[in-house]
């Protein structure tokens, strides 16, 4: 119903609207509310087989893939045979990322960045699917899979070069922070638009089909933004030519203020993926295990041609959707406390002490290195200049790059600001 | 009377026009109950509920096409693009139906839509928070197109943009949301907010500013220059830096342009410089130029020449190199009345 | 596999694609094959209540409600009550339709129209749905639902008008044939893009619901149409908001010379519904009386407040896509008479004798009736004007309505033209 | 050597281009075993199979995308839209991504995609088939956009822009596809079909037209004419009407404009005009009068006139007063040597 209208002006009845507007998990001042998740128990879901119908993954795509349970162990079908060294090589990754994230986000408070956005909370998803994919995989992410770049190994100091556009800045300068390209990692360029890349990816594998090949790719896309007519076109090219990709939607429950209800049609995304034929798997995002599992499996369909497989993960945006929002302003303040899925980190932790191969001691002595190497990393980093002082990329150098070799009237324009220099 | 910042204008235009015309809601991705990412919105879904400013899902065609289908309707549905770098995946909706769709129905259907977009640099926002396409919608018959200089015009442009039964593009240089704008190191002396500034003074009722009318921002008379958006307040801290004796006229609205007055201006300045932000090659400067030299032809005393954003993508770091600054601005001028 | 590369170049070594493309139920030279297609007996489907839950619909999208045995009996719980008059009415109209259809197609073969496209073998479709709408209700079709105008009585002499552009068209000469607009019939103006009217249909029973109206709309695309994103906008937005709205695909089994397979993704065009949570049902286009059941349940859940409803037509387009194609080129010839369900007029009238209210005699009759009206209105169209000889709209017309006044620039590029004329 | 319709000439650029190179690839909508509503893939289907003549779903974005994905991928994809008119689903692709993918990944990822697309009136198509949208594609940087006026250079353009490393927007007049044409009633006096005129003259093999170059189509001392696609010959059919001494420039790529032969004529003219069949404010006959007023001032001798489609949408009962007519371009080109 709409509120009454109270203006200076004349004010007209207002209609008695019927329309439906769904509603936020909490907004400020009310109480976290996830009822309307569905979360069974961690090893309740089957393992098909790689062939499977896609029909016959609506279990799958209703239900929640989960190996950990509450007391850390893996259980069921889907837990995956991985050594406890890449377990901690997992947890490490995870770490990584959360101290980079931090030192960013404080550095952008502090005017060294004009923008960044942390992907705390969800760490499992980027660093667990990097995992699970060969590094001839191309990865076609938002700008929420940091963790990717980290476990195919880019230099931190790369990475933050990129963000405050110095003059080691792979981009030149070119792009906001954090999105990040690097082809030498398979690392698609992130761009501003969102979902643009999905429908890319499934180009992108196409090809790879096309010629023979069988490396795949790998698309992510928010729940937000799954939206977009993008996401349409990558799931209609993806099933219609059997394409071997990953169509993954991290589902982090906000679209900056925008809960995930106005995007999910009140299903699970994994259900939108049945409608076009392909096999869809919702998983718990915020369980290495699982999503390492479910990654796994998605990619061996893949390469051995039985075409797309459509993930959705589940997990929290923890922290603001970027520096350019305060979430409390949106949501219950207790909202990500509230999360029943937990902490990804704090999960895998308690999994490895469980097998006894690791310890809380480690854990904080792993924090502290990596909380030092990162610092090591942005002194590195701004001594190859800063985004205020430079050194930065020369000027003149934005004009090269719109075509391969540049024509006489950007050669016109760029001499304009070489002679202004 | 009150001072209000080219936010609160729109605002306020808003909130006007709502509370008069049931008809009329706001629609666009956080802009309920966030009020916006640039807070435009701020406030109308407490005053008018859910309905009345809607979220909606990240998808800008679906959102123009429910938009249209709501004009069809009998409403007046205000879409917010949340910035205008995203309005591509609209546009086909926007181009082949909402501008088209009174004409290929012989007069049968419209759909009075306004499609707000904030435009324009000034946040850091790199190649995709930084974009002016206003260029491409002149292209397109059917559609106006506005870009207010100010928060008085912001307020009466908006207000008869929504009242107008043709569709409106309707661009907010994101720049002066805030403040006034003279350059990069805004050292032109003006105010520097808006609650200082004379065109910050808003009544807080109803007016309109009408379409179609430029605005004679400064009268000279050696020089006319075309401008819209950030880009008055740049000219105009140009024109005094350069000490050209220049007539700056504040378009307003692009599309239907106010040709009178600018061939007004330019038959009795005999020169013309024309400012935009956006990518310099078939950019709406483009037409201000072929108008003007079609109009005027035997007033010119020199070319008519183009200040603009360089034909890149609007780089992160190089926003004040790539932007059209007070100094290649006064150049402009002085190339302009050194000819004779 | 690609085939070989033969050419009077060095023929570089081509690549061995794995790619998968899907293929057609025919080709010129092959039999036709409609194997895959489920179709299961009349009167199989149960019918659920208004407020059945999406999910609760997957056996309605992935089988087909039918009404009409193979004897023409009605039978099963879909079975509509109708009158015998109501069901000659239908009769009449889809006899209506094809009389018009076949004298356009011939008129457009003699050069009277530019251009025009045929719905044979899909008459039921807008007939059987327009009969089960209410008058108010807005209708958002393709250039293929001309059965919905003869049912809200347009009188013939105008569509013709339209269609080749005289002085008595009320699209003054503006719009290729078949491109319709019909304010008065609540019939919205047909767009040459596919698929667009989709997504704002949605937008219309969203502002009906905002107003508090009991008005309804309903929309139509075309199986190769629903590839295009305003589909899926309208699918999102419709489930989001519950809008009141019909979403009907047609599924003729082509678009142009593409089949319906590069559009299903395997599966039917219904189960697409399910992903988006909206209640979802596949009937066969060709029984008049399961399509007319459909919809008037469709929309009786729309007008109470239950939503969208996602509505698979299955149906066959018997002539080519319009006059520019022969569907000779990419289909078997024999396709059309493969096609296992039927002709809709033949159904309809065998269901009618059945029940003692029809005769051979009588439906040959109507056919002469027919033809001779559509003849008569020919004569009375041409009357008004001619494509080629006029009279037209005055030339000068063509500026108007770009805006609802005509600026000024405007104004003097119609003076030019007046000059001129 | 043979001669070509340019459906033909186009379908064998296609055709030498994928025996070249197995990266070579066709898509888009019935352009597979159909052969293209217009027949430029005929043949195709049979010779390189139904991958490399790739039926797609109707979804211009999907099959944008798509190729973009697979140009990332090595792969050199010839995209088909149907019509012009229907390229703007796609738009966003082709401008936020396509355009921009080589300047903001700082050179690391690039996309030689080719698009084409049937434009202009011609077959009675009403507003939806007739469109002529290269306007919006010369204001976005990154993008080559191309327009063949006749066979020899359709195929030897088209051979260029799959070459390319940079994408390319590559416009097909469709109202020539089958002969030249030279306005309404065609009465020329010049061939009527490609198979008797000289530009329909087309080798068989390989070779190229190199982008960026416009073309002297007759020489002239008194006034400058600028046309691409149709309105090369239209302009032709008008230049013999008056009786004008014109100079006929075809430009053949409009981004990168060859803005050296174009200078060099109007400076030798003294005199300009621009034709296109695209709507006149803000196409890109706008861009040619502000260059040609920029490098050309002090050479003009009267005012550059644009003779265009009108501000209106096509109509499909009155395509010949729509149309820019041999008649129209006459007068514009007497007026302009009227002028001294
Ligand atoms: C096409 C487009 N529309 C709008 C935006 C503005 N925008 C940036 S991020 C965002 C929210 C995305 O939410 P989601 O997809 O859930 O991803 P998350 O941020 O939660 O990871 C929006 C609306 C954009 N970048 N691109
Ligand atoms: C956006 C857009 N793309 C392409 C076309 C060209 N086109 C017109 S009809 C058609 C086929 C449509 O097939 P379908 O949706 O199955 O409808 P049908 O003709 O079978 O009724 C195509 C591709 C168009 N009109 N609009
Ligand atoms: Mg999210
Ligand atoms: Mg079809």
């Amino acid at each position: 119903m709409n509120s009454s209208v109270s203006s200076t002006d004349a004010a007209p009845v207002a209609y008695a609207s019927k329309l439906h507007v769904p509603r936020a998990s909490s907004r400020p001042g009310e109480p976290p509310d996830f009822q309307s998740l569905m979360i069974p128990a961690a090893g309740a879901q089957d393992k098909p087989a790689f062939d499977v119908a896609p029909a016959a993954t609506a279990e799958l795509a209703h239900g929640l893939v989960r190996v950990l349970d509450d007391d850390g162990a893996a259980v069921g079908p889907w837990a995956p045979a991985l050594s406890p060294a890449r377990l901690r090589d997992g947890l490490r990754h995870m770490l990584h990322v959360r101290a980079y994230d931090d030192r960013m986000f404080r550095m952008q408070r502090q005017g060294k960045l004009s923008f960044y956005m942390k992907c705390t909370g969800e760490e499992a998803v980027a660093v667990a699917q990097a995992m699970a994919l060969d590094a001839g995989d191309m990865l076609f992410p938002t700008y929420r899979q940091q963790g990717l770049l980290f476990v195919r190994g880019r230099p931190l100091v790369d990475m933050m070069c990129h963000c405050i556009s110095n003059a080691g800045d792979n981009l030149k300068g070119r792009q906001m922070p954090v999105f990040y390209s690097w082809k030498e990692g398979n690392f698609f360029s992130i761009s501003g638009n969102l979902a643009t890349q999905y429908s890319q990816a499934v180009g992108w594998a196409m090809a790879s089909a096309y010629k023979g090949e069988d490396h795949i790719a790998s698309a992510w896309v928010g729940d937000g933004s799954t939206a977009e007519a993008d996401v349409h076109n990558a799931m209609l090219f993806a099933s219609t030519y059997k394409a071997p990709v990953l169509l993954n939607v991290v589902n982090n429950q906000w679209a900056i203020s925008t809960p995930q209800s106005f995007a999910s049609t009140g299903t699970t995304f994994a259900a939108r993926g049945l409608g076009f034929n392909i096999p869809s798997v919702r998983v718990d995002g915020n369980d290495f295990l699982a999503v390492y599992a479910v990654t796994e499996w998605a990619a061996a369909r893949a390469r051995n041609g039985h075409g797309p497989t459509f993930v959705e993960l589940l997990t929290y945006r923890v922290a603001g959707h970027s520096t350019s929002d305060n979430p409390d302003g949106y949501r219950a303040s207790d909202e990500a406390a509230a999360w029943p899925l937990g902490d990804p980190v704090a999960r895998l932790k308690q999994h490895l002490i469980l097998l006894g191969e690791w310890s809380e001691q480690q854990h904080a002595e792993l924090e502290e290195e990596l909380k030092a190497s990162v610092a090591a990393d942005w002194k590195a980093a701004i001594a190859l200049g800063t985004l205020e002082e430079g050194p930065h990329w020369p000027v003149a150098s934005m004009f090269e790059d719109v075509f391969k070799e540049m024509p006489a009237y950007l050669k016109r324009q760029q001499a304009i600001v070489e002679e202004r220099a | 009377m009150t001072t209000m910042s080219m936010v609160q204008a729109i605002n306020s235009a808003l909130d006007c026009s709502m509370a008069r015309d049931p008809g009329v809601l706001v629609m666009g991705q956080d802009v309920g109950y966030f009020g916006g990412v640039f807070r435009c919105t701020e406030g109308l879904y407490d005053k008018y509920g859910a309905h009345r400013a809607l979220d909606t899902p990240i998808a800008e065609g679906g959102i123009v096409a429910a938009a249209i289908g709501m004009g069809v309707n009998g409403l007046r549905p205000v879409v917010e693009m949340q910035f205008a770098d995203y309005i591509y995946p609209a546009i086909d909706q926007i181009i082949s139906e909402l501008a088209r769709l009174r004409h290929r129905s012989g007069g049968e259907f419209w759909a009075p839509v306004v499609v707000r977009a904030p435009s324009g640099g000034g946040i850091r926002g790199g190649q995709t928070h930084s974009q002016s396409p206003e260029g491409i919608f002149t292209h397109v018959c059917g559609l106006k197109t506005v870009m207010p200089s100010n928060p008085y015009d912001a307020k009466g442009l908006l207000i008869s943009a929504i009242e107008d039964d043709d569709p409106v593009m309707f661009f907010e240089p994101k720049r002066i949301y805030n403040g006034p704008f003279y350059g990069h190191n805004n050292s032109h002396g003006g105010p520097s907010t808006w609650a200082t500034h004379a065109d910050g003074e808003v009544p807080e009722g109803h007016y309109t500013v009408p379409l179609g009318k430029a605005r004679v921002v400064r009268e000279g008379r050696d020089v006319t220059v075309l401008a819209y958006g950030t880009m008055v307040h740049v000219a105009e801290a140009a024109i005094a830096h350069s000490g050209v004796d220049a007539e700056l006229l504040d378009l307003r609205t692009l599309l239907p342009l106010d040709v009178e007055s600018v061939a007004a201006s330019v038959q009795k300045t005999g020169r013309c410089v024309v400012v935009h932000e956006a990518t310099r090659t078939s950019g709406y400067g483009a037409e201000l130029v072929a108008e003007v030299q079609e109009t005027c032809f035997w007033h010119l005393r020199a070319p008519v020449e183009r200040v603009t954003g360089w034909d890149t993508p609007y780089p992160h770091a190089f926003e004040w190199e790539y932007f059209p600054s007070r100094e290649r601005i006064s150049e402009a001028l002085k190339r302009a009345v050194a000819c004779d």
